[in-house]
């Protein structure tokens, strides 16, 4: 008994004193005072994915030169978590939410307490469905169906008619730009040219050693002799199936390889010609512009609904210009 | 107590179950080669080493922690995360050696952390390495930045990912080798023979005059350093790092210990039987691949296994003691 | 409540009766064509020697397990549906583990089982009120708010008679009740026993100890190895006729036969221990000579010897270990065993063994510095070695593959002195050895003691088995409230002089 | 003649303050209201915003603690349910897939018990041990998501309908937190004044006792995992409705959250210990510190670096950690010494 009160007391001493630590923290954060605007930034990653870590500079640096004081949260994909950040940014008044969805279907609550707290909402990076376009100011981004269907259309004219086989290596299971890129995939390889065909498809995680595995399992399933080539949804996948290639011995260059990226891990590919065509995504281009069009929509001023990131294709021929220069 | 003579149908299945794992992963691969097509190919074999090394390794390292009766180390994904970027990062900027060393500092730092927490302060294990992660995670997304890392593609780093020994990649041997090393470790030596007494009776085992929390510490340093060769394996086969590794790994090593055959409460079980576990889901998982089977029905098939796999062996031990 | 004392037999109608009940677990019959009846008002004495049956035989009674061949008939109905059914029948068993829950009060653990609900709700003001009846009824106050984990062992087995009590059976059985009562709080039981068997109750009453049985029971039948040897009233027997008929051989026990002894020098010395329960404690125990602690439950002796050892935290106070003329002070529990100290604990299957593990690894367990070679054991090494300790305790049988759980009581006790042994330990340190031990294995156990302390061993025995106390010691403590309450030696210890210690001077009971 | 011989064990508390005292002594979640006072101190002073929008914690509390409060009726008697999460995934899309939001609660919550049957069915009547037959079932419940979605979100029929449940009823109260409070308070009269409820902690403390006095084991932790699959069925409910679609990875840091919640609460995960209130206390903790934290803008990365310091403090400041650390200070310092302090 008075051993046991005595731990209690000495446990709450501890944790005393760590609150202290933490409130000591935390008061440094919370500084105040510009008269700037205040913006709540809700994304599903940040400096824990390497597309969040070159997207958040760029748009801090913005937000500096805009006055603008940024909120950025970080729901890591948890759409649970980013609706309870929502909440809270709407209690905090703010007077603007940029919104990244976690998860795209999901965000339509989030999207209609802003309304009802008068709070304008922009959307940056994966856009919300087509039945919520009403209630967002602006969206600003890469088209994330559209560079699925761009890296589609590299895929056709590469295929140039011939019936041809191919490997699809997808992203995490259930991810939103996982599914997204999938289907514009998909739907444009149905509509121009239905000569490719999918011979199997399997999630590679975002990760390149997953990539690799089942990229060499599939080569295994179907024959690797009955497949002329490969699509993954990102660069760092279609590095690992490239490697799955090569261990099994065969020549990556002759089969007929996209993805979607052009980051410091897919651009020497495409220059080494066993990459045949990506798609340039610039994090900086995004993070800026999701600022830019907040700061327009702030100050009043008319903006496009979309303002879309030009989806670049990037083959051998542009490979090496300054307009697509890998960022991550 | 008068002995009668055991019925032979009852013995013949105890004796079964007991060595389940053993017809089960025997079975598995006999129908997989027998049924599937180019299972038995040099690159497909690979391919299910490929699978099995990593978390393998990271297996039979946590079959220490199981072992000792204290549940599970949740921490291994941060640390082969950890292990891995440390790998890359420091190899590119300081070179191999220090990345190694800095390497060890920190898995050693994550054993001895987590030993200590549920050794010496009697700290639930779950809740312990949960913090652990969060932390350990926490500070390598804020080092590293969670950019991708990696390494040059002529480094020695992806040299060693594409070392072959006989057909096999590396990682394989690195399978083997650390599995025949714990065993050794684990079953013949007085400390692994301190882990499997403890797990079995922690009370009687202090009372014996052991120092009981130094045990545990030492079951959580095999952990991290299984953890941390895992890492290593990682990094080399695909020569990039990155904070979001390992995913997984945590609950996936504890399916393949518990469908070796392993004991939660501890006390019982072994290390090669983890080996066998971790082979059976991966074979699994290639042949459900290899079907063209999606993600969804994998997973399914995994859990349905491990309900069956400890079901028979349930069941078998019941009839064997009617 | 009229004392007719005159009617010690046959009292009443048979209210349960047991026919030609066979029980087998795996391949072993534990229950071998066994029928027993009682009657009420009658004290039934249970007995034999550990593994004989009896425990089975009465979870059997009590519905918790169903028998393979044969019938339990209460009040000439046979009685089918388990536990449930055993308890509305009026069966109540109190076990000779204890069957408590923790973390629930008093008057739940009373009730447990058996909550008075109202719409499914529990009606605690009829709760405790019922549990403070049972109570009364046994006449023991107990806080019935307080959780029962923080309950003494001995009230713990009074909270549990409570709740038999509180079911208002018409059997009552007893397992073992005062393996963890002193000598005053058996007494107690035995009488408040015989006044429930006087108000109707039929008792069946299990126990190793002759003396208890002679006292309360009206007739008392023997299993050995399963099997019924026989059902007799108390007074056409004996009880050495009785231990014959227990261990199935001619057997005597080994009382006041003490040990010739000739004490050395000072091997383990305690000045000023003071730790939980324990308000500091001199103690010196030399080479050769086996020292006796007495005294109530609860009066602080476990605690007292886990301290000196380091087991237990001490909060203050000096405890040495004197070895070839060199003095180590213990610090901790690993110092103590490093400084050859062995220690065999009250709950041997909770503290003692590991029971999922080999006999040899068990032995090996304090052993396995010299076993291995540079960190790595050796097998061979380990089996002759376990093998040699398991035959000189006289382990049966000596399989040193088997778990230690498949073991019997005494021969697990035999276990975890034998993992000692092969540490030629000076100093031993025995709680309760031969607790729920049968006769057998019981003298096996005292033999070994005793050769130890010929050996040169210093031995400290903590007992509340009067007899083995009295036959074992050289010298005997009495503990009382965490001190030393006196200390005896030759002829002047005896039961009535321990006891008068061990109560506080003023002797409980009758004489 | 009605006076029998009394013998006396032990102190019968009688005096009021030691009534208290014993009774304060009895109580388990003193180390998770300890960390609550300090989590409330420290949130006071450095984001008061936490209390004033107390709607937004309470709603991230319900949606931490939910869950939790279910699988603690499991984790009393002992045993532990890992399928939780997954639970609430495959209700969620159970629930999405069908067009009648009505029917599709019913079907969602009828499949959360079933699940809760199958777990309990492969515990009791197969007896392996729910932390393997309930990992097993993670792994199933998880696919089974994944091949109903066809792997992704579900999006509702009657979006109106989930816009409308998210909205506040009473006062700011939203569905969310009025079904979260009941559930609580269901729970809480269940395991204290209910004889199933307050019979877990039999099966939890000492189950063969439990068996022995005829207590229903079998039925009870049926029971148990029943609740704890409905429970979290109803938390997928939520989340679907208050999302408009269900999302087949949902619920991915919900177990491990859950289990902290307990733990941290005072519930042993040996069962027969700890209680609702514990739970509550925990996820309050929890919730206000994730709330705080994101409030005040800080990186997750950090926000995970304090919310596990906290965690592994909490955890490594329990009473009985507190007295093996004294214990080993002071063997090493006799040790050192020689000799102990009187």
């Amino acid at each position: 008994m008075i051993l046991r009160t005595r731990g209690t007391l000495a446990a709450t001493g501890l944790l005393v004193a760590t609150g202290m630590l933490l409130a000591g923290c935390g008061s440094g954060a919370a500084s105040d005072g510009s008269d700037g605007y205040t913006v709540y930034a809700l994304l599903p990653q940040g400096n824990d994915q390497p597309y969040g870590t070159t997207y958040l500079p760029p748009m801090q640096e913005a937000a500096a030169k805009a006055g603008i004081k940024l909120t950025i949260t970080n729901s890591q994909y948890d759409a649970d978590k980013q609706a309870s950040e929502c909440e809270v940014a709407v209690a905090a008044r703010p007077d603007l939410i940029i919104l990244w969805p976690a998860v795209a279907d999901t965000v339509r609550p989030c999207l209609e307490a802003a309304k009802a707290a008068d709070i304008p909402v922009t959307v940056t990076n994966s856009d919300v469905i087509p039945a919520d376009k009403s209630l967002i100011k602006a969206y600003s981004g890469p088209d994330t169906y559209g560079q699925g269907a761009a890296s589609a259309e590299i895929m056709c004219e590469l295929a140039d008619g011939k019936p041809t086989g191919i490997l699809m290596v997808n992203g995490l299971t259930g991810n939103t730009t996982a599914i997204n890129r999938r289907q514009g995939f998909l739907d444009t390889i149905q509509k121009n040219c239905p000569n490719v065909t999918v011979l199997a498809e399997q999630p590679g995680n975002w990760n390149k050693d997953t990539s690799q595995t089942v990229t060499s399992e599939m080569l295994t399933s179907v024959g690797a002799a009955k497949v002329q080539g490969i699509y993954a949804a990102d660069d760092t996948m279609v590095a690992g199936a490239i490697d799955a290639l090569k261990a099994q011995g065969i020549d990556p260059k002759p089969l007929l390889i996209t993805s979607i990226g052009n980051t410091k891990l897919g651009n020497p590919l495409i220059k080494s010609g066993e990459l045949d065509g990506t798609i340039f995504q610039s994090s900086s281009w995004d993070g800026q512009n999701a600022v830019v069009v907040a700061e327009k929509v702030l100050k009043g001023e008319s903006v496009d609904e979309n303002l879309f990131m030009p989806s670049v294709k990037v083959t051998a021929a542009n490979a090496d210009s300054p307009e697509v220069a890998p960022e991550w | 107590m008068k002995r009668g003579t055991r019925p032979s149908g009852a013995q013949t299945l105890q004796w079964v179950s007991e060595r389940g794992i053993f017809f089960f992963t025997a079975a598995l691969v006999a129908f997989a080669a027998l049924f599937i097509d180019n299972f038995v190919s040099i690159v497909n074999i690979t391919d299910v080493f490929h699978r099995a090394a990593p978390i393998g390794i990271v297996a039979v390292g946590m079959t220490f922690v199981v072992i000792s009766g204290n549940y599970l180390d949740l921490s291994v994904v941060a640390q082969v995360a950890t292990a891995a970027v440390v790998l890359i990062a420091v190899s590119n900027s300081a070179g191999l050696g220090l990345a190694v060393l800095a390497a060890l500092a920190i898995a050693l730092l994550y054993g001895v952390v987590n030993g200590v927490a549920v050794g010496y302060l009697r700290a639930n294990a779950v809740i312990v390495t949960l913090s652990t992660t969060f932390v350990g995670l926490g500070i390598l997304r804020w080092l590293s930045g969670g950019s991708i890392f990696f390494g040059p593609p002529d480094g020695p780093i992806r040299a060693l990912g594409q070392v072959k020994v006989v057909g096999l990649p590396l990682s394989a041997l690195v399978l083997v080798v650390m599995t025949a090393a714990l065993a050794f470790l684990l079953g013949r030596t007085n400390f692994g023979f301190l882990i499997r007494s403890f797990g079995s009776n922690r009370t009687a085992t202090r009372l014996a005059g052991v120092d009981t929390s130094r045990v545990v510490v030492g079951a959580f340093l095999i952990t991290s350093l299984s953890a941390m060769v895992a890492g290593f394996v990682l990094a080399a086969f695909s020569n990039t790092a990155v904070s979001t590794m390992a995913q997984g790994f945590d609950f996936g090593a504890l399916a393949a210990i518990i469908i070796g055959g392993t004991s939660v409460f501890g006390g019982k079980g072994s290390v090669l039987r983890t080996l066998l576990g971790v082979i059976f889901v991966s074979v699994l998982t290639n042949i459900l691949v290899l079907s063209k089977i999606g993600f969804g029905w994998q997973q399914m098939a995994i859990g349905a296994l491990i309900v069956l796999a400890v079901s028979v062996d349930t069941l078998a031990r019941k009839a064997a003691r009617r | 409540m009229t004392a007719d004392q005159t009617t010690p037999e046959a009292p009443g109608p048979v209210v349960i009766e047991a026919e030609s009940i066979v029980k087998r677990f795996g391949g072993a019959t534990a229950v071998d064509d066994v029928s027993i009846a009682v009657r009420s008002g009658e004290i039934h004495g249970l007995v034999g020697e550990n593994g004989a049956g009896k425990s089975t035989l009465m979870r059997i009674l009590a519905g918790i397990l169903t028998p393979d061949q044969g019938e339990v008939r209460v009040d000439g109905r046979p009685l089918t549906g388990g536990t449930r059914a055993a308890l509305d029948a009026g069966i109540a068993l109190v076990h000779q583990e204890l069957s408590l829950v923790p973390e629930l009060t008093t008057a739940e653990n009373i009730m447990l089982g058996a909550f008075p609900t109202r719409l499914g709700f529990t009606n605690a003001r009829q709760l405790r009120g019922v549990a403070a009846t049972a109570l009364r009824e046994i006449g023991v106050s107990v806080d019935l708010d307080e959780r029962v984990g923080r309950l003494s062992v001995a009230l713990r087995q009074f909270v549990e008679i409570a709740r038999a009590v509180a079911r208002k059976p018409r059997v009552l059985i007893l397992d073992e009740p005062t393996a963890t009562l002193t000598p005053a709080e058996t007494d107690y039981l035995l009488t408040m026993l015989q006044r429930l068997a006087e108000g109707g109750l039929a008792i069946i009453y299990i126990s190793h100890r002759i003396p208890e049985i002679f006292r309360i029971c009206d007739r008392v039948t023997v299993l050995r190895d399963g099997q019924l040897i026989g059902t007799t009233p108390i007074r056409a027997t004996t009880p050495a006729a009785l231990v014959d008929q227990m261990v199935g051989r001619e057997y005597k026990l080994d009382l006041q036969i003490r040990r010739e002894s000739t004490p050395g020098e000072v091997v383990l010395a305690a000045r000023g221990v003071r730790a939980h329960r324990v308000h500091g404690v001199d103690l010196d125990v030399r080479a050769g000579e086996i020292v006796g602690l007495g005294g109530l439950v609860g009066a602080g002796r476990t605690e007292l010897v886990r301290a000196m050892i380091g087991a237990d935290i001490r909060t203050a106070g000096r405890v040495t270990v004197t070895a070839h003329g060199r003095t180590r002070s213990i610090s901790s529990y690993q110092s103590a065993v490093r400084n050859g100290v062995a220690y065999v604990p009250e709950e041997r299957r909770t503290d003692g063994l590991a029971l999922t593990m080999s006999v040899a690894e068990n032995i090996a367990l304090p052993n396995r510095r010299r076993l291995a070679t540079g960190g790595v054991l050796r097998r061979s090494r380990v089996s002759a070695f376990a093998q040699r300790l398991a035959d000189s305790v006289g382990l049966r049988p000596p399989d040193i593959r088997k778990d230690a759980g498949d073991y019997s009581g005494g021969n697990q006790q035999k276990i975890v002195i034998a993992k000692w042994l092969g540490r030629n330990p000076k100093v031993i340190v025995l709680d309760e050895p031969t607790r729920g031990v049968d006769v057998g294995a019981k003298a096996e156990i005292h033999r070994l003691i005793r050769e130890l302390a010929d050996q040169g061993t210093a031995v400290l025995v903590v007992s509340s088995d009067l007899p083995e106390l009295l036959e074992l010691s050289d010298v005997i403590h009495v503990i009382r409230d965490g001190r030393i309450a006196g200390t005896l030696s030759g002829p002047e210890a005896d039961e009535r002089s321990v006891m008068s210690l061990a109560a506080g001077g003023g002797m409980v009971g009758k004489a | 003649m009605n006076s029998t011989p009394t013998l006396s064990l032990g102190p019968a508390t009688t005096d009021r303050s030691a009534r208290l005292r014993a009774a304060l002594a009895r109580r388990t979640e003193w180390r998770g209201l300890a960390l609550l006072a300090v989590v409330v101190v420290a949130t006071l002073s450095f984001e008061p915003l936490v209390f004033t929008a107390y709607p937004v914690t309470l709603g991230r509390v319900a949606l931490i603690g939910l869950v939790a409060l279910g699988l603690t009726a499991v984790i009393l008697m002992g045993e532990l349910d890992l399928s939780v999460a997954s639970t609430l995934a495959v209700a969620g899309v159970v629930m999405a897939s069908i067009p009648n939001v009505a029917l599709g609660i019913v079907v969602a919550l009828c499949a959360g018990l079933l699940i809760g049957l199958v777990n309990a069915f492969f515990v009791v009547k197969v007896g392996i041990n729910s932390f393997i037959a309930t990992l097993g079932m993670l792994f199933v419940l998880r696919g089974l998501a994944f091949v109903l979605s066809g792997e992704k979100p579900v999006r509702m029929a009657d979006i109106e309908a989930g816009i409308a449940f998210g909205a506040p009823i009473i006062g700011p109260i939203t569905p969310r937190v009025l079904i979260f409070v009941l559930v609580f308070i269901g729970l809480q009269i269940f395991v204290t004044k209910v004889r199933a409820g307050r019979e877990f902690y039999a099966v939890g403390g000492n189950r063969q006792a439990a068996r022995d006095a005829g207590i229903p084991v079998s039925r009870r932790l049926v029971t148990g995992f029943m609740l704890s699959g409905f429970v979290a069925a109803l938390a997928g409910v939520i989340n679907t409705m208050e999302r408009t679609a269900a999302d087949p990875t949902a619920g991915s840091t919900v177990l491990l959250a859950s289990i902290a919640a307990a733990i941290i609460g005072g519930v042993a995960l040996t069962g027969g210990r700890g209680s609702i209130v514990g739970t509550l206390v925990g996820a309050l903790s929890l919730g206000i510190i994730e709330v705080g934290l994101t409030l005040s803008g800080v990186q997750v990365d950090v926000q995970q670096i304090f919310i596990g310091g906290v965690l592994l403090l909490a955890v490594i400041t329990d009473p009985a950690s507190f007295r093996a650390v004294v214990g080993n200070a002071r063997s090493f310092l006799s040790g050192r010494r020689g000799e102990t302090p009187a």
